[in-house]
């Protein structure tokens, strides 16, 4: 039972490491949390739902790459909208913040008061969902959702440390203006930003309506990414990485512990949330992430 | 910058209001003639809306055939209904709107345990009778003292019920020695069905092999299940939503689960079956009634017919029911003064209604022998198996 | 008319928990995500009391006030300790609120996920608006008070707040401590208003309703955030039709503010006259939306064209709007006189109040104030004027018996100049220093990931010196104030101030020994007045209790406060700001906002100044007006003086003694004369290149 | 023309004039220093030059033609930057730090050159290619610094003291490397705190007072301009000696044996070291 509970974590963390980097992305460039990454990761799922089950009846990778596009686009425009003017005028992180928070809120009851509450499933991707290893079952979903999600991160790492644009984000995680003076225009690197940190939110959101399902509120999950995101150390990618499986794991592993005769599991989220608390406390830096002295 | 900015906000809010102008039915002229108001507060929108909005349009067929047969003394009986979002907050704002504003002479809903307590205070202070559709908590009509709530009614069975009828189902029908259990710890129905289930289902001699919970907004359920496997049970009793049980019952189904699932009225959402697929095929649950139940076709028909869709039960049912029973109740008072009204729903005895016969017990405020419909999922469809009406 | 009661008893309690956070996040700058979990804490802790054990009900509001508080100490504590950022911060407190949902879900005694319900109805439409009244009134006290002041200055600059001794870790707890009270007692107010509550009640929904408040109302303000929250109640009551657009609109309201108008309704400012044309703009709009549907229906009852509705409905509207407009623009010209009256009558009353006890005061003032020291000593002396004579100095001698602190301190110096001169005749300098001279550095080190800053640096400063630090660009030179005033830790060395080793003291201690400081790139409180930069540096000498402030204790804040202004203008009168008072201090050009820091500094009565730059960016008119107020405040408020600056007539014509940093290294130490002759510092200066040329 | 800036003013905050009103020129192929104080308004003035500062009012013009005050449209324009401090992105490698000056530039060969360019001008870079920037010494990231502004091929190059917290003999290198740089087609605008050594290889200074222009003229003019000499030049007794010989075309050699001490004081109030 070990194993398969080590196994429910790592599938469990593999979403939340999936929406942590995109999470992460934004953050290690503009340095504020991106509290509407939910909202995109929530709409690329509805994307999904909408070209797989509701309007067309396309197949499953199709549907992934459009949801992937459609919720970077989302993303952009929720830069353009939300952002841009704040990030011109070198407004402090917290407005940011708060800006994100309103397009999350907008965009979620939005989706309430158009589409509305209904639940919806996405179709599964594979006939025979399971595989029995011995004792152990692992869902083949899970198995494709983690390389496909491995894959994906490859793309996006390779990306980073190939291409002109990748090494200007990374330049501009240490320091935007100066990238800006290298003659980087900085609206479209933001731009390229987040649209990749949406295209990763839109298959953490197709996955995730494969896996369960697709409703307006579903972006609550992310406030647990953002817990990996800070295990691994806010702004980088392995730490974002590195925090959801370590996440997902402690949650599974809580779930089936029990203290004195109670089970934990009721309890799970506060061990997720002290975690965090605890870990800003004594390392906020996470276990990958810099460490930056302000200078006077 | 700023003068955008005010131009902006002024434009989506004309937007919105016109957006909103849009779903609004146009009502009828408003009628001159003297009317009987009763407030509706339900869920028309937000989680509960499938069946929020069922519910209100049963109301509207029942106040329609009232009213068809001559009305309440003398009068029409005219519904105002309002969206409470199943939100408690929205719900007191609600209430206070239906009695201050409307002055209605009674409330029908809400749909939900919490909300009903929600509103007690304000309907309770100012004698208005509240008639809960399906709040299935038995503290909402009976204080902590055990003294009876004065103006809080139901038309539902009680939790304790719904939690025997399905411990005994399981343990005679089922022939099950052993469950388990998955509840959902951050919702009030949840957490106390199960715990009804567990108490009926240990004294009738079975075994609770594993009591887990999550927290709502959970998705993945695998690690408890993942321990509720080692004790494998005979039933998995998941008295959540619909949305949970449908996870729940895939992740069991793919983790090796063999137990039967067993769930409540919340189950009973159409959503279940496109949600779970075949991982809820045979699964039983406890309902108040069921599409096949001959005592209600010909309501399911004249809902069919004129909204062309099938009822979400047992929402409807509750309502059209509480509706009958308040419309019995004025004429019996011959007036709508709250304090009247109170006796005489009180004194509810053998009042034919949709779903069989009520009667009161004017100590709990509960209807006596309210039957509960087994149901099961069997080829996508909910198929009735059995009903009670008591529990040994 | 319960209907409107209800809306307005939800106005008063989402008021005062809005209140709550206006006070932390709007004035501290730290955003919480988790209010909502103090307002759980407040109403469990209320209605347990009330339900369970028959308490009062005020005595159970109260109890939930407290109990909050002590619960937001326990999650502030440790996260403000550990001086989160904003993000983490907000984060944090995010963790903290489902954290506290949990526990309540699972708790017995909170009935779990169930919730309480049935809890007696004490929360009536007055006593909620009297808590909000009460609330709105103890705020503005305290914001007026030093305690206010500290936490106004920290969410302006947090580091300069520290270099001005104020310690962060408790002013920030005791805001928020504040504010979790406030909002205990908003969700005390509403436990016992609605009868019921859950633990689903206090989601985030709930704390990012009082954030958008906060935000929206103006991060600075108290009445903003409760007029903005006022609005956000009542605006979904008039459009009751579509209560589920109304989470869409305040997500785009949050947009599209922060966008637009980052400051929110009255920005800094609060309701008042001027503002007063505004407000009703809003609510005419509100009004007027309002009435939208119900013209539109009502005309196309009667009339039935769908186009002629529309236009009726937008007539309406904009008249409604208009209205308000006019109204509001034509109160607040009818207020004007009211105001002035007000005014008139207030002061007044204020004199005649604190007057009363005039005699008494004095009396008191005189023990107490004896550290206040109005005049400057009798007998002036220049010790540091560059163009000091040996022969001067000889005179000021006699200084020396007269028991004239100042005096002998001149003498001093001037003694040290004498034998500097001496030594420069004879070769290598050395230079007259005291047995325990008031600063000694010995051995200072400081790295920047691998970079050597400041590298075995020592030195000493006599009482009552004015030494001079330079050295070329990035030699380490601001480094070295800011390992002595502790914003950075050391990394080796020891510092000793007045024999006390205070390497390892925090900031706010090293400013309590006596240690100020201005910044190279000027950091004052912008959004402050001027006098109120000086008053927040005055923040010691309020001597009144916390409780006093809260309640404006009229037998002694008006006193202190007095006291504490009249002190604050007499500094601000030494580096010729006074008539600059009112100002805000981002306003002022740049060279008035380096003579404010400076008065800053000397309202911290420090023993030892270090002024970093403070003549850059100056003409050369300013720069020798700065030249003097140095040399003033040198002579007249008994400092010690480091000065590190660029414009060498400034740093020649002011300090007898010099030394020269460079690769964080001492390089020379001398008189003017010995450094501009000494070729360590022309290699340093002109490059290597170019000092070969000169040989 | 190459560069020209028409009536420049630049405002921090609500208060803080930080530009009033700077005209000045430079013309192709000149080195053009700007000296002043510290706070002067240098640093400004090169971030309002690329783009990272809007004037309120005030033109720029690359060959008469307007240059939007936009970062990447500096650059595009050939307008590149050396920063002060020099800013580079220390987690990056020394060549990945090189390519970043190229963004904008689509012609692989081209930029390949350019590479070959820098490493002729600075040799060491080429051995340390693969290392993070961060891990080189002070000299050897100002060397990085300014090839990555080369990269751009820019048609004015600015230096934002260059020589700032570097030794002697690296200062040294710096300053020939400029020169390397503007012999080879390259124009120079300089702003160094080190005003003797900028004004020796300018062709032409400006001397920038409290955001104002107060004086410009050829650099050798200034050198011996005395309110200059007195107010940037330091140490006046040397810099005596020192303009009499250079401008008698004397070289001297750099010995360790310490100079003789001054035996004069100051005579000049107006006494600033830049």
């Amino acid at each position: 039972m070990f194993i398969q509970t080590i196994i429910t974590g790592l599938s469990i963390g593999s979403v939340y490491a999936l929406m942590a980097v995109g999470y992460s992305l934004v953050f290690s460039v503009l340095n504020f949390s991106n509290f509407a990454h939910g909202a995109i990761i929530t709409l690329g799922a509805y994307i999904a739902w909408a070209v797989m089950v509701h309007y067309l009846q396309v197949p499953f990778f199709p549907a992934l790459l459009l949801s992937m596009g459609g919720a970077g686009i989302l993303a952009f425009l929720n830069e353009r909208i939300a952002y841009s003017t704040l990030r011109r005028r070198r407004a402090p992180s917290l407005y940011l913040m708060i800006s994100a928070m309103g397009v999350a809120i907008s965009l979620q009851n939005l989706l309430y008061a158009t589409i509305g509450a209904k639940l919806y499933a996405l179709p599964p991707v594979f006939a025979m969902d399971v595989v029995h290893i011995g004792d152990l079952t692992i869902s083949k979903m899970d198995i494709f959702a983690f390389v496909f999600s491995a894959l994906t991160i490859a793309v996006l790492h390779l990306i980073l440390i190939r291409t002109k644009v990748g090494v200007a984000i990374r330049a501009a995680a240490h320091d935007m203006e100066m990238v800006s003076v290298l003659g980087v225009n900085l609206d479209v690197l933001v731009g390229v930003l987040f649209f990749l940190a949406g295209s990763l939110g839109g298959m953490a959101g197709v996955f995730m309506g494969v896996k369960y399902m697709v409703y307006p509120s579903m972006g609550w999950i992310t406030n647990k990414a953002y817990i990996g995101a800070v295990i691994g150390g806010l702004g980088s990618l392995p730490g974002a990485i590195v925090g959801g499986l370590l996440l997902g794991l402690l949650e599974a592993l809580v779930s089936v512990s029990s203290l004195g005769g109670t089970s934990l599991s009721t309890y799970r989220d506060v061990f997720s949330f002290g975690i965090l608390v605890i870990l800003l406390i004594f390392k906020p830096t996470g276990f990958f992430g810099r460490h930056v002295e302000d200078k006077l | 910058m700023k003068r955008i900015g005010t131009i902006l906000v002024v434009a989506l809010l004309v937007l919105a209001v016109i957006g909103a102008c849009k779903p609004a039915e146009k009502k009828a002229a408003a009628a001159k003639e003297e009317t009987i108001k009763i407030g509706h507060t339900v869920a028309l929108t937000g989680p509960s809306a499938t069946w929020g909005q069922s519910e209100a349009n049963a109301l509207k067929m029942a106040i329609e055939k009232i009213n068809a047969g001559g009305g309440v003394l003398g009068k029409k009986l005219e519904v105002i209904a309002y969206d409470n979002r199943a939100d408690r907050m929205e719900a007191v704002n609600v209430a206070k709107r239906l009695i201050e504003q409307d002055k209605v002479v009674a409330i029908i809903g809400p749909a939900q345990s919490g909300v009903t307590n929600a509103i007690r205070e304000v309907n309770n202070s100012a004698r208005v009778p509240v008639i809960a559709t399906t709040a299935t908590n038995p503290k909402v009509t009976v204080n902590d003292d055990g003294s009876v709530v004065p103006y809080t009614f139901r038309v539902c069975f009680i939790d304790p019920f719904q939690g025997t009828v399905a411990a005994q189902f399981a343990l005679k029908d089922l022939k099950a020695k052993t469950a388990a259990v998955l509840y959902d710890v951050g919702d009030d129905y949840s957490q106390f069905l199960a715990k009804y289930f567990v108490e009926a289902f240990t004294k009738g001699g079975g075994k609770i092999t594993a009591n887990e919970a999550f927290r709502s907004g959970e998705l993945d359920f695998r690690a408890q299940l993942g321990k509720i496997k080692t004790g494998k049970p005979d039933v998995l009793f998941i008295p959540t939503m619909q949305k949970e049980a449908a996870l729940a019952a895939k992740q069991a189904r793919d983790l090796g689960i063999t137990a039967t699932f067993m769930g409540g009225d919340g189950w009973a959402s159409p959503d279940l079956i496109d949600l779970a697929g075949p991982a809820i095929e045979g699964a039983y649950f406890v309902n108040i009634a069921a599409l096949e139940d001959p005592a209600i076709q010909d309501f399911i028909k004249e809902y069919k017919a004129r909204y062309n869709a099938e009822p979400v039960l047992p929402n409807p049912l509750m309502a059209y029911d509480a509706a009958l029973w308040l419309a019995d109740a004025i004429k019996r008072a011959g007036s709508t003064d709250g304090e009247k009204l109170k006796a005489a729903l009180e004194s509810t005895k053998d009042l034919p209604v949709l779903t069989g016969k009520l009667t009161l017990d004017p100590a709990t405020h509960n209807p006596l022998n309210k039957p509960a419909t087994i149901q099961q999922v069997k080829d996508k469809k909910f198929i009735y198996v059995k009903t009670f009406v008591t529990t040994d | 008319m319960a209907y409107l009661e209800a809306i307005l008893i939800n106005v008063a309690i989402y008021a005062i928990a809005t209140l709550g956070l206006a006070i932390f996040t709007g004035y501290t700058g730290l955003f919480s995500l988790g209010h909502a979990a103090f307002m759980a804490v407040g109403a469990y802790a209320a209605s347990i009391l009330t339900y369970f054990y028959k308490v009062p009900f005020l005595i159970a509001l109260l109890v939930g006030v407290v109990l909050s508080v002590l619960v937001s100490f326990l999650i502030g504590y440790p996260t403000l300790r550990a001086r989160l950022r904003s993000d983490y911060f907000a984060i944090a407190t995010l963790g903290f609120g489902e954290a506290v949902k949990v526990i309540l879900e699972n708790f017995d005694l909170t009935q779990g996920a169930r919730g309480l319900p049935g809890i007696q109805k004490f929360s009536t439409l007055g006593n909620a608006f009297l808590l909000l009244a009460v609330a709105v009134i103890l705020c503005r006290n305290f914001l007026r008070t030093t305690y206010g002041r500290k936490i106004i200055a920290i969410g302006q600059d947090p580091v300069a707040a520290e270099m001005i001794g104020i310690p962060l870790l408790s002013n920030q707890l005791l805001s928020l401590g504040i504010s979790a009270g406030l909002a205990g007692l908003a969700g005390g107010l509403l436990a016992h208003y609605t009868t019921f509550i859950q633990p689903s009640i206090f989601s985030m929904d709930l704390s990012s309703l009082i954030t958008a408040g906060v935000v929206c109302g103006g991060m600075g303000s108290l009445t903003g955030p409760v007029t903005a929250v006022a609005l956000f109640v009542i605006i979904p009551e008039l459009f009751r039709g579509f209560a589920l657009w109304r989470l869409v609109f305040y997500g785009m309201l949050l947009v599209i503010i922060i966008n637009w108008r980052p400051r929110g309704l009255f920005g800094y400012e609060e309701l008042n006259r001027k503002n007063l044309p505004k407000l009703f703009s809003i609510v005419g709009i509100t009004g007027g939306l309002s009435l939208f549907m119900p013209t539109y229906r009502w005309v196309i009852e009667s009339r039935g064209y769908e186009i002629f509705a529309l236009f009726v409905a937008g007539v309406t509207v904009g008249a409604v709007t208009g209205l308000f407009g006019l109204l509001g623009k034509g109160l607040s010209l009818a207020l004007a006189p009211v105001a002035e009256r007000y005014h008139s009558v207030r002061s007044r009353l204020g004199k005649r109040l604190t007057g009363l006890g005039e005699e008494n005061e004095q009396a008191l003032s005189s023990i107490k104030e004896h550290r206040f020291r109005e005049t400057a000593p009798s007998k002036k002396v220049c010790p540091s004027d560059a163009t000091f004579l040996a022969g001067k100095a000889a005179d000021s001698k006699e200084g020396l018996f007269s028991g004239d602190p100042n005096a002998e301190r001149g003498a001093r110096s001037a003694g040290q100049h004498i034998e500097s001169i001496g030594d420069a005749e004879s070769g290598g300098p050395t230079y007259y220093r005291e047995t325990s001279p008031i600063l000694e550095v010995r051995e200072l080190r400081k790295n920047f990931g691998g970079v050597v800053a400041v590298d075995g640096f020592s030195f000493y400063l006599n009482k009552g010196e004015l030494l001079g630090l330079i050295g070329p660009n990035g030699s380490g030179k601001t480094t070295v104030f800011n390992l002595i005033s502790s914003v950075y830790p050391v990394d080796g060395g020891t510092i000793l101030f007045q024999d006390k080793d205070i390497t390892e003291w925090g900031p706010t201690e090293v400013v309590g020994a006596g240690i100020a400081r201005t910044f190279q790139n000027i950091r004052l409180f912008g959004s402050m007045t001027v006098l109120e930069n000086v008053q927040a540096a005055l923040h010691r000498e309020g001597t009144y209790s916390l409780l006093e402030g809260f309640l404006q204790w009229p037998r002694s804040v008006p006193r202190v406060e007095r006291r504490l202004r009249d002190e604050s203008r007499r500094l601000l009168s030494i580096v010729g700001l006074e008539k600059e008072s009112d100002r805000r201090a981002s306003t002022l050009p740049y060279g008035l906002q380096r003579k404010l820091e400076i008065a800053r500094a000397l309202a911290l009565r420090p023993r030892l100044l270090l002024l970093d730059e403070p003549a850059a960016g100056m003409n050369p008119r300013e720069a020798s007006e700065l030249v003097e107020l140095i040399q003033r405040i040198h002579r007249d408020e008994d400092l010690s003086i480091i000065l590190i600056e660029h414009h060498m007539d400034v740093v020649m014509s002011l300090c007898p003694r010099i030394l020269v940093l460079n690769f964080g290294r001492l390089i020379a130490e001398g008189t003017p004369e010995q450094i501009q002759g000494n070729p360590l510092v022309l290699q340093a200066y002109l490059g290597e290149k170019a000092y070969a040329v000169v040989r | 023309m190459l560069l020209s800036v028409e009536g420049l003013n630049v405002f921090y905050g609500e208060a803080i004039h930080a530009l009033r009103d700077v005209s000045f020129s430079v013309e192709e192929g000149e080195i053009v220093s700007i000296i002043g104080a510290n706070g002067a308004g240098k640093s400004t003035l090169m971030w309002t030059l690329v783009g990272l500062l809007k004037p309120k009012s005030g033109r720029i013009l690359m060959r008469e033609k307007p240059v939007r005050p936009i970062p990447h449209l500096s650059v595009a324009a050939g307008i590149s930057l050396v920063p002060e401090r020099r800013r580079l992105f220390p987690h990056l490698t020394v060549r990945e730090n090189l390519l970043l000056g190229a963004y904008l530039r689509k012609d692989r060969k081209g930029v390949e050159e350019d590479a070959e360019r820098v490493y002729q001008l600075f040799p060491i870079l080429k051995e340390r290619l693969s290392q993070y920037a961060g891990t080189l010494s002070g000299g050897q990231q100002q060397m990085l610094a300014i090839g990555r502004a080369l990269m751009s091929r820019p048609k004015v190059l600015l230096l934002d003291e260059p020589s700032l917290g570097l030794a002697p003999v690296l200062v040294d290198q710096v300053f020939r490397a400029i020169q390397d740089i503007a012999a080879s087609g390259t124009t120079i605008l300089l702003v160094e705190q080190n005003a003797l050594e900028a004004l020796q290889i300018a062709h032409r200074a400006y001397v920038l007072e409290v955001g104002r222009i107060v004086l410009e003229g050829k650099g050798k003019e200034l050198l011996n301009n005395p309110i200059v000499r007195a107010a940037y030049l330091g140490v006046a007794q040397h810099t005596e000696i020192l303009l009499e010989r250079t401008n008698h075309g004397e070289s001297a050699t750099f010995e360790d044996s310490p100079p003789t001490t001054a035996t004069t004081a100051p005579d000049s109030k107006m006494f600033i070291m830049e």
